[in-house]
Formats: C-alpha cells, sequence, structure tokens
C-alpha cells in the first residue's frame, strides 16, 4: 500500500548519496603522519611532522628515496601550525596513525605540556593509542628527522624499542596519553615521559646514510625517564631510578638485575615475574607508604665461582637481589623527594586508603609528600636455574690454577 | 489510530531496552562521574531500581486499562478535553525526546565519524529511516529490533570484556567512601533521561499480551539499566573518572582502548555504529508514538497520514533543537529533570489514582 | 534558494503519492491533517535554506520550566567535580 | 533420450476448457467432411496435424476420420490400438453378425474396440482441438456429431538427468524434467501416502500450460491451499512458459529484491518441503518447481545439508549466512574503511594499501564500480556462452583482466581480491535467485558506502532488514524464525540439528500434525 512512498523515499536517499560524500578522503590524497615533534618558538610553537612514504615501505618498485619526509611549520596554536602546515606538504595530514608525539625539552621546562596536550586530546583524528616522549637536550625537531635502520619508519622504531625496552629491560616506559592526562590532572600524581636522544653524530641522522652503513652513525636512544612538576619538567631520572620508579608503579615486566658474588664476578637475574603492591596509611597524621615488591626470578648468567647447588647460597642471592631492589627504589624515591614531585601516585594511594585524611593532605601534598614515611620490603624468589645447574666457569678456574 | 497487532513479550523487552540504551549508553557515562566521580557507577545502578519501580508503576496503570494505549486511558480517566489537553501535552514530550535524540546522535555522529558532513545530512537520511520504520508499523519495528537486538548486545559484551584487561581496580576505590551526597544528586538527572523516558512504553503496551507485558516491562528495564551501569563502570575502571567526566562520549573512548594482540584493535566505530541501532529504536518508537498520538487526537483513520508532515517538523525541530552539544548536556541536567518529572512520575501517579477512585466509584 | 526549491519539488512529489493514499481512507479529516501537515512541514523544510525562525525546543523548554529547573540545577551544580 | 509415454486423466478439463471457450462453442457437424474441412481451416492446414480417412466395417460401412498431431502422440499407440482395432477389428466383429446399425457401431467402438486406458468423447471444436493439441488422437464418424478423444500422449522428452543447478556432493542425483507427469511421478516415488494431492489447472489463454498443485492434505494449512488456488485463479494471461510467470504473478510483494517462492530442480527439496507443509506448484514445460510459502532462511539451506552429519551441515550453513554477509557487504565495506575510517585499518596495511593506490587514477568507489561491473559482465557471458568455451573464457578474462588491470596500474591489487572474495562468495548461496538479490543489493550498498561510510551501510542494513521483516510469504513473516522469533524452530534455522532433536514440524508453516518423528537418541540396544 505505501510501498511507492517507500520507494520513493529509497530513491531519495540514493540521490542525497550520490550529490555528496562530504567526509570522504581517497587515500592518496592522505599524508599518513608517523610521528609529531612539537618544540618551543618565539612564535610560539613549532611543529614537526614526519610522513610517511607509502610507495617507498610497500610498494612493488622501491627506490632510494627516504621512507618518510618531515615538514616543519611555526605557529601561535599548535592547531594553526597543523593547518598551516598545508601550505608546505603536498597532501592533508592524516593523524590516526600517529604513533609517537615528541616534546621537545626546552618546551617543556618554559611552557609546560598543558597546553599542548589540550589540542591533541580534542581532536577527533588522534587516537590514544600513541606513546609520548621527551627529546631529551635537543630539539623535538631533530630527534623526528633522524632515519632509523631495520624499522623502516623512524617512528615505529621508536615505538616499538619504548615497548620492548619495557617490556625486557625496565628503565622505560610507555606513556600514552590518557594516562598522562589522568597524571596530570590528579592532585596525588605528577606525570613523567620518557626521555630520548641521539648518540653519535646527530648531523648524519636525516641523511639515506644514516641507514645504509651497517653502524649507524646516529642513534635513538631512550633510557631516561623525565619528572614533571605540574605540567613542567623538572628533571631527569638516570637509568636506575627510571627501573626503580617501574618498580614502584608496578610496571616491571621482565628485567635483568645483577649482583656480585662473594669472590669477584657476578650474577645476573632475570626477573620474570615483579608484583608491587602500594598501601597507604595515617599513622600518627602522618602519610605512611608501604611498597611490597614480590618479584620471582631465574638466574641468567653466572660469572663468578659459586655453587648455586647449594640452598644456601640460592637463600645469599636472594637476600642481596631484595637488598638491590631496596636500595634501587630508595635511590628513586629520593630523587623524586629532591624534584618534590609525588610521581609514584603515593597521594592517590592514600586517597584509595585514608580518604578522610587525604582532604587534609591533599592542600598542600607537596611538603607532605616530603614527609612521606615509606617502607620497602622486596621479596624476590629464584625459581630457575637456566639450563644449566653449577657454572663450569668454576672448573675453567680450577684448571687455571692447575696450569699455573 | 493506531494499529491492531500484536507484539511478544520478548519484542516489548527488547524495545525498553534499546530505549533505555539509546543515547543514553554514549553519554550517560559522562553525566554520571561528573557528579559521584569513582561512584558514579552506583548512581546509574541506583537510577536503574527507581526504573524498576517506575515499571510497576506503568504496569499498574496499564493493568488498569488493558488494550488501550496512553492516549486513550488519559481520555478515559480525565475526560475528553483535559484528556486530549494532556495528550497533546504528552505529545509534545515525545517530540522533545524524539528530536533531542535526534540531534544528540547527529552530533555524535558528526563529532566522532563523519566530520566534515553536514549534519543536517545524517539527521535527515536517520530521520527517513525512521521514517519508514514508523509507517511500516508496530510489528516491523520490533521484529527489526528483534533482528538487531543480539548484536546490540555482543557489541557491549565485547566492549566490556575486550577492555578488561585495560581495567584498573584503583580507579574507582575508595569504593563509596566519599563523594556520596553528590554521588546521590548524580542520580537526579539520570532519572530523567533516560529512565523516566520510558513513559513512551505505555502507549505501545496495549499490544503487548498483558501478562507478558509486564514482565517483559520488568526484565528489559533491568537487563538495560545493568548493561548501562557495567558500562559506566568499565568507563571509570578503564579511564578513571576525571577522563570520563571530562569526555563527551566516554563510550567510545572505551571503544579505543579495546585492544586485542595488537590485532583486532582501531574497532570503537563499528562498536559505535552498533550502538546506532539502539539509538535508531529510540528516535523510531518516539516518533511513532508521537504519530499515533497525533492521530488519535484529530480521530484520523490511520496513522500513517502525520507521518511524512511529523518527519519534516521532527527533522528540523531536530536541527534547531539545540544550538550545541554543552547546551544539551546542560538542557540534561536541568530544564530536562521537572519535565521529564511531570510527565513521567506525577501524571502517572495522577493517573493510577483517579484510576482507583473511579474503579471504587 | 536553490536547495529550497529542490527541497520543495521534492515535498510536491511526495505530497502527491501519499495524497493518493490517503485519499483511499475516504475521511476528509485525514485529508486535511494531510494538507496542513504539509503545511507546516514545507514552511520548516524551507525554513533551513531560507534562515526563517522555528522555535528552538530546547529554549522553549527551558523558559517553561525555567523556574522550577532553576534551583534543581544549580542544587545540582554545587555538587558537580570543579 | 527416453520416450516417454504420458497417459493424462482427460475429465478434469472441462470445465477449463469450456471456461476459456464460451465464446466458441460451436458443436461438430453431423457430416464427417464438414468436420474435416473445418479442422483443417481452423488449424491453417498445418502440416503436423495427420488426417486418416478409413471406412469401417464391412456391411455398415462407415466412413471415418482418425487425426492427430504428428510428434505429441504414441504413433505406436495410435496404430496399433486406434488404426488396426478400427480397421480389422470392428470388421470381424461385424463379420459375426452382432453389428446392425451405425448406433451400435458407434456404441461397439466405444466400449469395445478402442482399447486404450483414456477415452473421452467430445461434441464440441474447442474441445476437440484441445485434445488434439493436447496429443490426443481425435476419431470422428460421419453421422455423429460427437467423437471420440483417445488418450495417445507421447513425446520425445529429456529424460530425468542431473539437476543442473543446486548440485550436492552426497544424495539424489535425479532432477525434474520439462514434463509435468514424469515431475508428479518424482514426488509420488517419494511420498507414497494417500494423502499427497496434487490437482491441475490450465493457466495461459493460448498456451493452455498444466500447472498442478501438490500438497499433503493434513500437513498443510488450508489456508494457505485456498491462498494459493485464489492467486492462480486471478491470474489472466495468454502465455505461461515458465514457473518463474506464476512466481511473479502471485507473489505477495511486487517489489522487492528478494524471492519470496523458493524454487528448484531437486525432486528430494520439494519432496522435503510438501513434507514440512508447504504447497509445490509444479508448471508443465519447466523442471523447476515452485515451493511456498518460502522464508529467508529457506534459501541458505540445501538438501544435502541433512544427508551430512549435523554439525557439518550446521557449520556449512553458518559459512553460507557469512557468505551471504561478505557477497553483500565486501565492497562496500572496502570503500568505506579506505575513504572514510581509515583510522581503522591497521598501521601497516593501511601503509600497502596506499602504495598500491598510489598510481591508480579513480577514487575507491568508481574502482570498485568498475570492477563489479566488469565481473558482472564476465559472469554474464560465462552464463550464456557455449558450454563448452563459457566457463574457460570468464576465467581467463578475470585472470587476463585482472592481472593486466592491476600491471596497468588502472585498478589496485586490493581491489581486485575484493572483487573476487565478493564473488566467490555469492556463488556459496545455494540457490540462484538469493545470489542475485545479493548482486543488485551490493550496489546499493556502494553508493552508500562511498557518501556516508559506515553510517549509510548500517542505514542500508536497517532499510533492508525493515524491508525483510516487512515481507510475507503467502501470509508467513518472511524472516520467521528469527523475527518473529520462535525459540523452538531454531533447530532448523542458521543450524540443522541432528534429525532425532527436530521431533517437530516447523510450526510457523503448519499448525497439524506437528509431531514428526519420535526416533529417540540414538544408541546401541544392547549395553
Amino acid at each position: 500500500m505505501n510501498q511507492k512512498v517507500v520507494h520513493l523515499l529509497c530513491i531519495v536517499v540514493l540521490c542525497i548519496s550520490l550529490t555528496g560524500c562530504w567526509s570522504s578522503r581517497e587515500l592518496s590524497e592522505l599524508a599518513i603522519a608517523t610521528a609529531l615533534g612539537i618544540d618551543k618558538h618565539e612564535d610560539g610553537y613549532k611543529l614537526t611532522v614526519q610522513i610517511m612514504n607509502p610507495g617507498e615501505i610497500a610498494g612493488r618498485q622501491l627506490t632510494t628515496r627516504a621512507v618518510v619526509t618531515t615538514y616543519s611549520t611555526t605557529g601561535k596554536t599548535i592547531f594553526e601550525a597543523l593547518r598551516r602546515l598545508t601550505t608546505i606538504t603536498p597532501r592533508k595530514i592524516y593523524l590516526a596513525h600517529l604513533r609517537i608525539i615528541i616534546f621537545g625539552q626546552e618546551l617543556m621546562e618554559e611552557e609546560g605540556l598543558a597546553n599542548s596536550l589540550d589540542f591533541i586530546s580534542r581532536d577527533h583524528e588522534l587516537r590514544t593509542d600513541f606513546s609520548l616522549a621527551i627529546a631529551k637536550d635537543m630539539s623535538a625537531e631533530d630527534l623526528i628527522k633522524v632515519l632509523t635502520p631495520i624499522e623502516k619508519v623512524p617512528a615505529d622504531k621508536i615505538f616499538s624499542s619504548l615497548k620492548t625496552s619495557q617490556d625486557n629491560w625496565a628503565p622505560t616506559k610507555v606513556v600514552m596519553l590518557d594516562e598522562l592526562i589522568s597524571s596530570l590532572t590528579s592532585p596525588g600524581k605528577q606525570a613523567v615521559l620518557t626521555g630520548l636522544y641521539i648518540s653519535g653524530k646527530p648531523e648524519t641522522g636525516n641523511h639515506i646514510e644514516n641507514v645504509q652503513q651497517v653502524d649507524s652513525p646516529a642513534k635513538v636512544h631512550l633510557d631516561h625517564i623525565g619528572v614533571f612538576k605540574g605540567d613542567k619538567l623538572v628533571g631527569w631520572l638516570n637509568e636506575s631510578e627510571s627501573k626503580g620508579f617501574n618498580y614502584i608503579t608496578d610496571n616491571v615486566l621482565n628485567t635483568v638485575g645483577w649482583v656480585e658474588c662473594d669472590q669477584t664476578g657476578t650474577i645476573s637475574v632475570e626477573v620474570f615475574k615483579s608484583n608491587t603492591k602500594l598501601t597507604g596509611l595515617a599513622d600518627n597524621g602522618t602519610p605512611k607508604i608501604t611498597i611490597d615488591v614480590k618479584s620471582e626470578a631465574s638466574i641468567g648468567e653466572v660469572a663468578c665461582q659459586i655453587d648455586i647447588n647449594d640452598e644456601k647460597k640460592l637463600t645469599e642471592i636472594e637476600q642481596k637481589l631484595e637488598k638491590k631492589i631496596e636500595e634501587i627504589v630508595n635511590g628513586s624515591i629520593a630523587k623524586a623527594k629532591e624534584f618534590n614531585s609525588d610521581i609514584f601516585g603515593f597521594g592517590d594511594v592514600l586517597r584509595r586508603f585514608e580518604p578522610k585524611k587525604w582532604e587534609t593532605w591533599k592542600e598542600n601534598w607537596s611538603e607532605e609528600f616530603q614527609n612521606i614515611e615509606i617502607t620497602v620490603n622486596a621479596d624476590m624468589k629464584i625459581r630457575r636455574t637456566g639450563t644449566t645447574t653449577e657454572s663450569f666457569i668454576g672448573k675453567i678456574e680450577q684448571k687455571k690454577e692447575k696450569d699455573e | 489510530m493506531s494499529e491492531k497487532v500484536r507484539i511478544s513479550g520478548a519484542q516489548f523487552a527488547i524495545l525498553v531496552i534499546m530505549n533505555v540504551l539509546g543515547t543514553a549508553i554514549i553519554i550517560v557515562p559522562s553525566i554520571a562521574a561528573s557528579f559521584g566521580q569513582q561512584n558514579g557507577w552506583f548512581s546509574v545502578l541506583l537510577a536503574t531500581l527507581f526504573g524498576i519501580g517506575l515499571v510497576f508503576l506503568y504496569y499498574l496503570i496499564d493493568n488498569n486499562h488493558p488494550n488501550k494505549n496512553l492516549y486513550e486511558q488519559l481520555e478515559d480517566l480525565f475526560g475528553k478535553w483535559i484528556g486530549k489537553f494532556l495528550s497533546v501535552l504528552f505529545i509534545v514530550f515525545f517530540f522533545e525526546i524524539a528530536i533531542g535524540n535526534l540531534r544528540v546522535m547527529g552530533d555524535f555522529i558528526i563529532t566522532q565519524i563523519l566530520v566534515n558532513t553536514p549534519i543536517e545530512v545524517i539527521m535527515l537520511l536517520a530521520v527517513i529511516t525512521c521514517l519508514i520504520a514508523v509507517r511500516m508499523g508496530i510489528e516491523v519495528i520490533s521484529r527489526t529490533a528483534e533482528i538487531f537486538f543480539p548484536y546490540t548486545v555482543i557489541a557491549i559484551i565485547l566492549l566490556i570484556t575486550l577492555v578488561l584487561p585495560e581495567s584498573e581496580i584503583t580507579h574507582i576505590q575508595p569504593v563509596l567512601q566519599n563523594n556520596i551526597a553528590a554521588t546521590l544528586a548524580g542520580v537526579i538527572p539520570l532519572l530523567g533521561y533516560p529512565f523516566l523516558e520510558l513513559v513512551v512504553m505505555l502507549a505501545i503496551m496495549k499490544h503487548v499480551n498483558k501478562q507478558k507485558a509486564g514482565r517483559g516491562f520488568l526484565v528489559g528495564m533491568t537487563i538495560g539499566g545493568l548493561l548501562l551501569t557495567v558500562v559506566t563502570l568499565m568507563c571509570l575502571v578503564v579511564l578513571g573518572s576525571d577522563i570520563t567526566a571530562r569526555n563527551v562520549y566516554p563510550t567510545y573512548v572505551l571503544g579505543k582502548k579495546i585492544s586485542v594482540a595488537d590485532f583486532l584493535d582501531r574497532i570503537e566505530i563499528l562498536v559505535a555504529i552498533i550502538w546506532f541501532f539502539t539509538i535508531f529504536f529510540k528516535i523510531t518508537i518516539s516518533f511513532y508514538v508521537v504519530a499515533i498520538g497525533v492521530s488519535h487526537t484529530l480521530n484520523l483513520k490511520n496513522y500513517k497520514t502525520t507521518t511524512i508532515p511529523l518527519a519534516y517538523v521532527i527533522m528540523v525541530f531536530g536541527f534547531f533543537a539545540s544550538p550545541n552539544i554543552i547546551s544539551t548536556r546542560i538542557f540534561l541536567s536541568s530544564t530536562w529533570i521537572p519535565v521529564s518529572l511531570i510527565f513521567g512520575l506525577v501524571i502517572p501517579i495522577v493517573m493510577l489514582v483517579v484510576g482507583f477512585v473511579k474503579k471504587k466509584i | 534558494m536553490f536547495i529550497a526549491i529542490i527541497v520543495l519539488l521534492l515535498s510536491l512529489i511526495l505530497f502527491r503519492f501519499e495524497y493518493s493514499q490517503v485519499k483511499k481512507l475516504k475521511s476528509k479529516k485525514d485529508k486535511w491533517t494531510l494538507l496542513v501537515g504539509f503545511v507546516i512541514g514545507l514552511y520548516c523544510a524551507i525554513s533551513l535554506p531560507l534562515d526563517l525562525p522555528v522555535p528552538h525546543m530546547n529554549r522553549v523548554m527551558d523558559q517553561l520550566v525555567g523556574p522550577i529547573a532553576k534551583p534543581i540545577a544549580t542544587m545540582l551544580q554545587s555538587f558537580r567535580i570543579k | 533420450m527416453s520416450r516417454f509415454k504420458i497417459f493424462n486423466t482427460l475429465k478434469d478439463n472441462k470445465e477449463t476448457v469450456d471456461k476459456i471457450s464460451d465464446d466458441n462453442n460451436k458443436s461438430l457437424h453431423k457430416d464427417i467432411s464438414k468436420n474435416i474441412s473445418e479442422v483443417k481451416q481452423m488449424l491453417g492446414n498445418s502440416f503436423d496435424i495427420v488426417t486418416r480417412e478409413i471406412k469401417i466395417g464391412e456391411t455398415n460401412s462407415i466412413e471415418a476420420v482418425v487425426i492427430y498431431t504428428d510428434g505429441l502422440v504414441d504413433k505406436d499407440l495410435v496404430h496399433n490400438y486406434v488404426l488396426e482395432t478400427l480397421m480389422i477389428d470392428v470388421r470381424k466383429a461385424e463379420s459375426e453378425k452382432k453389428i446392425n446399425s451405425d448406433q451400435e457401431l458407434y456404441n461397439f467402438i466405444k466400449n469395445s474396440t478402442l482399447t486404450t486406458v483414456e477415452l473421452k468423447e467430445i461434441d464440441i471444436f474447442p474441445d476437440l482441438y484441445h485434445h488434439l493439441l493436447s496429443g490426443d488422437t481425435i476419431v470422428l464418424l460421419n453421422g455423429f456429431p460427437k467423437g471420440f478423444a483417445v488418450g495417445s500422449r507421447g513425446w520425445e522428452d529429456r529424460g530425468v538427468q542431473e539437476p543442473s543447478s543446486q548440485q550436492v556432493v552426497r544424495g539424489p542425483k535425479d532432477a525434474f524434467t520439462e514434463t509435468l507427469r514424469t515431475n508428479t511421478a518424482l514426488i509420488r516415488r517419494r511420498i507414497k501416502d494417500p494423502n499427497l494431492w496434487i490437482e491441475t489447472q490450465k493457466i495461459g489463454k493460448k498456451t493452455q500450460t498444466d500447472v498442478a498443485i501438490a500438497y499433503i492434505n493434513g500437513l498443510v494449512t488450508e489456508d494457505i491451499v485456498l491462498e494459493v488456488k485464489q492467486r492462480l485463479n486471478k491470474i489472466d494471461i495468454d502465455s505461461i512458459l515458465e514457473s518463474g510467470y506464476i512466481e511473479e504473478l502471485i507473489q505477495d510483494e511486487a517489489y522487492t529484491p528478494f524471492p519470496t517462492m523458493y524454487n528448484s530442480e531437486r525432486p528430494d527439496s520439494i519432496s522435503a518441503g510438501l513434507l514440512e507443509g508447504r504447497v509445490a506448484i509444479l508448471v508443465d514445460g519447466t523442471p523447476f518447481v515452485l515451493l511456498v510459502p518460502a522464508l529467508f532462511i529457506d534459501f541458505f539451506q540445501s538438501s544435502e545439508d541433512y544427508y551430512q552429519r549435523s554439525d557439518i551441515g550446521s557449520l556449512i550453513r553458518l559459512l553460507r549466512f557469512f557468505a551471504f554477509f561478505l557477497a553483500l557487504l565486501t565492497p562496500s565495506a572496502y570503500i568505506a574503511l579506505t575513504t572514510f575510517h581509515q583510522e581503522m585499518i591497521p598501521t601497516t596495511l593501511l601503509t600497502s594499501i596506499a602504495a598500491q593506490r598510489e598510481g591508480v587514477p579513480f577514487p575507491a568507489f568508481i574502482e570498485a564500480l568498475i570492477m563489479e561491473i566488469t565481473f558482472e559482465i564476465l559472469r554474464e557471458a560465462g552464463v550464456r556462452l557455449p558450454r563448452a568455451v563459457g566457463s574457460a573464457i570468464s576465467i581467463v578474462g578475470a585472470l587476463v583482466l585482472g592481472q593486466a588491470a592491476v600491471e596497468a596500474g588502472i585498478v589496485s591489487a586490493t581491489m581486485v581480491i575484493v572483487v573476487s572474495l565478493t564473488a566467490i562468495s555469492s556463488f556459496v548461496s545455494p540457490t540462484y535467485n538469493m545470489a542475485i538479490s545479493v548482486r543488485m543489493l551490493r550496489f546499493g550498498f556502494m553508493i552508500l558506502a562511498a557518501t556516508f561510510g559506515l553510517y549509510g551501510i548500517i542505514l542500508g542494513l536497517i532499510l533492508m532488514v525493515l524491508h525483510l521483516t516487512g515481507l510475507r510469504s503467502f501470509g508467513i513473516p518472511y524472516l520467521s524464525p528469527m523475527a518473529p522469533l520462535a525459540v523452538g524452530e531454531q533447530k532448523d534455522a542458521l543450524i540443522r540439528a541432528p534429525l532425532w532433536m527436530q521431533t517437530r514440524r516447523p510450526k510457523l508453516i503448519s499448525q497439524k500434525d506437528k509431531i514428526r518423528e519420535k526416533t529417540e537418541k540414538p544408541k546401541p540396544t544392547r549395553q
């Protein structure tokens, strides 16, 4: 009965469909951005964007042209700078596949993070699955320009090495956008960002020779964690402090630690499981935090004469490792206190355990943070010894002695 | 006039669920978190309990007048002219639900999915689809809902399970320790949106088998409310209260968090598009109810007469409903509360009381 | 202007089809409702391209229930996180 | 080619014939020569009409004529049982002095001479033409304004062969043929139940095609049978050449891309349908038999599902539904993802797609359209071409076109993959007509995807489902048992439960004689 009308409407739908394709963008009209660098500039911001050249990555005939290109502009705001980029880029920049955003150190120290972050969190094109980092002692622009071997797209290299080093080595941390924002806004936590820097000859980084040599002259490193207070960068944690930070924030998936033997030499262990529990307590009005680190490890390398078949010796090693973890953790906390920045989220812990007291501490938490009492309990269990039991090093040593 | 068709209890329950979720699923977590912070999920839970209470009220009303829809009941209870006047008010209320949801849907699509497309076109397409659905009748609507329901539920369950690894229970701790007053206050806007809007179901309840209507309503309301609660809870647990409150569409951000083995990620649009089903049915039901209301009030022979003009009006009023997304949020937590209380609670209670009194006499 | 004319033309075709359907109902009221409804609908339709005034429903409601809504809103606002 | 003898029951044709020839109810003449000349004139001296004038009897010799249509009759039968008996037996009988008058001779011929099963007296011309053209032999005697129609139908026939569509690996390999009798026989051989009723009627003013409706009385809902009959009676058309004519003229909804009647050339599918309480419509002259009511899911079921283990059958059925959606949505999803929602594609995949599209001059939508249309043309060419070259050419065409187009940079390799995936998926459908619907709808979805991305696709899906839920096939909701949901029917919908679990017939189609079987779950009898 009303079939006619329905069909008419369907035709109308199709007509409308045929007249406009407002939001469509052909793939060949897009410049897929993989990394974004934000630096301070006298005009406001300097924006550097790394765009990949798909034909060089997956095309059928690869040439020796670079796989990525970078463009830089300046602008009063980031949004403005990004749009101004269209005057020099051949295509519209597409940000949804961004892997990493790098901030220049200068910008972080002087300007702060907040203004840059708003655009990043507001723009619909940007997702949340990219990581953020700081260019340590250099501008983000220089860092973005470095070509990397193996991983064709440099941003991919940085992203994946951030991930693998977080998973296997521990002194770095992949910081995603929402985590960063929530630690920036939370009164009981301060933000951190991993630092990146170039070693070798940075000036050769953006030449194709950088990837043509076996040993690239310019390499990207990542092993420091930048500490924020408010939204400004106040300092850096070194490798061992970064590791301590990751122990406290329960961010250790797998790492390697070593202790010295009784004699000369070292034993390395692979920590394959680590859990940290933070408990807060208000003890007579002063905040108190207990850090329980429970780790399991296996022996990875024995470079000294030791009989690891001996349980007592194993317990000794365990105790040494525990002590070392405690040292690392305490070192990290001391550094944080030095910067007066609660990067571990102790305030958040107290908010959860002592919500009432927290309300009183919240106002001047940075002072309270200095007085915070911290107890570290490390518990290390060695579960396995690898594929061999006793090391052959002992035998070699004995042989040496005999030969002498 | 309304049709003489039957819909099954299960179909009715599905329609109720679709109406509870509707657009609410994309913005309720934000509203809840902006009040109760980490306890926002509790506000939604309380509102759900209230909603379940509402079911009994509506069930009693319907039970007094089986086989009569809302407009017929109003005329029965209050006489022809007062009844018609109240019907008109209800029609305006349902009309507002239709255009409000249309607008929220349009805003959502152009903010997140089709950025450069004019909102008029998005809304026009949705209205045309709704129009076709409304003209096909409540039977076809409820059957279509039946077809799409599994996908909606699977999408929500997938969302919940896939973001589970990202969740951190610390985000909602301490549980119910502070912010209690704000948590309770947060229930109030949630009552109006979406639970009191469920009064719309009174207008189609007569098509449902009398015994099954109440059960369907109850089941639908419970499942819908619980899904809303769980989605809010997941938003809070995964994103934290701050980001949940800050985002306009936190559930969509939650969808962005889906990542299974670095392979099954970036599927939030798919999830969002599937929620579109719930929104579609919410708009369609309100549209349908407005259409039968108008034709009942004017004593028309066929409700389809009014559908095409109404489609024009809904489209344009939807476009002008609110100047921007912020005003929609303000509207939902201010004006909409008394309005929905009047139509969803006060008038139904009066109807119930008058019904009882009349029966006694 | 151009869009308005297209909208009008499409609507007239739609009206023709719909009117032939409604005619079958043999009800004067239905015919009149359709006619009046279409006039209102057309006004709405061309108001978009021609910028004619259309009431903003949310604002109308704001004004109608403002006296009750205001205190509730301020009360709620006080509970909101800052 | 085997030769089939067809014996038709003559009596039930009377009414229809009367109805058709109301205007021309001319009686036969007494004079035989007048009759002959009238017949010859009416049929335009067609050369396949054979008239053999003979004289019967010795003493009471009567002029007679035997008329038949060459090619439609079984010549042996005419020779042995008509001509021979008339010319020899009558003479013998007469010589024994049994026949005295012409009237007696007439009765003798009628009762004792013509030794065929079917014999009918005719007295008007329309009857004569009808029988003559149906393959009966007409015997007219001089002096009588009436004659005999002797059932002698028998013509060259294709014989029962393997079905050309709906092939199965396991299952019966016979198929319906162009002859109605053979087809009914094929069904009867499967269902030896007295309640299998077959009613015929003639449709088509010029073609006079036999259309039979078959159903199992007691299983079928009478309303459906009545509805089928009423709809068939409403048909007023001059020709019915295939069951497609019937389908188009009696379906519920004229404007729908979806088939609301099932057709099959497999006797086992049709028998299974009859046993579920459906009605089959058989049309003379085509091997495709219609089955009503037909539901959406019927088009995803193959009779082989029931001959295999239930788990295999279920999985394959699910695969078909999946393939349905692939065939429907793959190109549109590709367009939507590459032109609207690039963020949904994993970066590495996006890079390789982007690299391929780098040199392609067309937008993705146009590219998809070109490839889809090319493919449709190839497929159509493959079907119509002589069988020997058809498939080879289509494959070669696809390969050459696809490969060369990619090499030349006109289309991207991904698009070729997308189109071939779509094509393969559309071949999975066990019924041809559902596959055609999908082919058509695909283009609509592509347009929607090109303008609104996934939003458009979703709107299209909602519209499609709205349309599907609104459809009915002879009163049965098309999407049942999914919407309205019938939990009990799910055993034979998306999946195929083991036979011993399907104890009841589909209740939507028939409410009568609900219990199908009472077999218990099989287990060894000895513990």
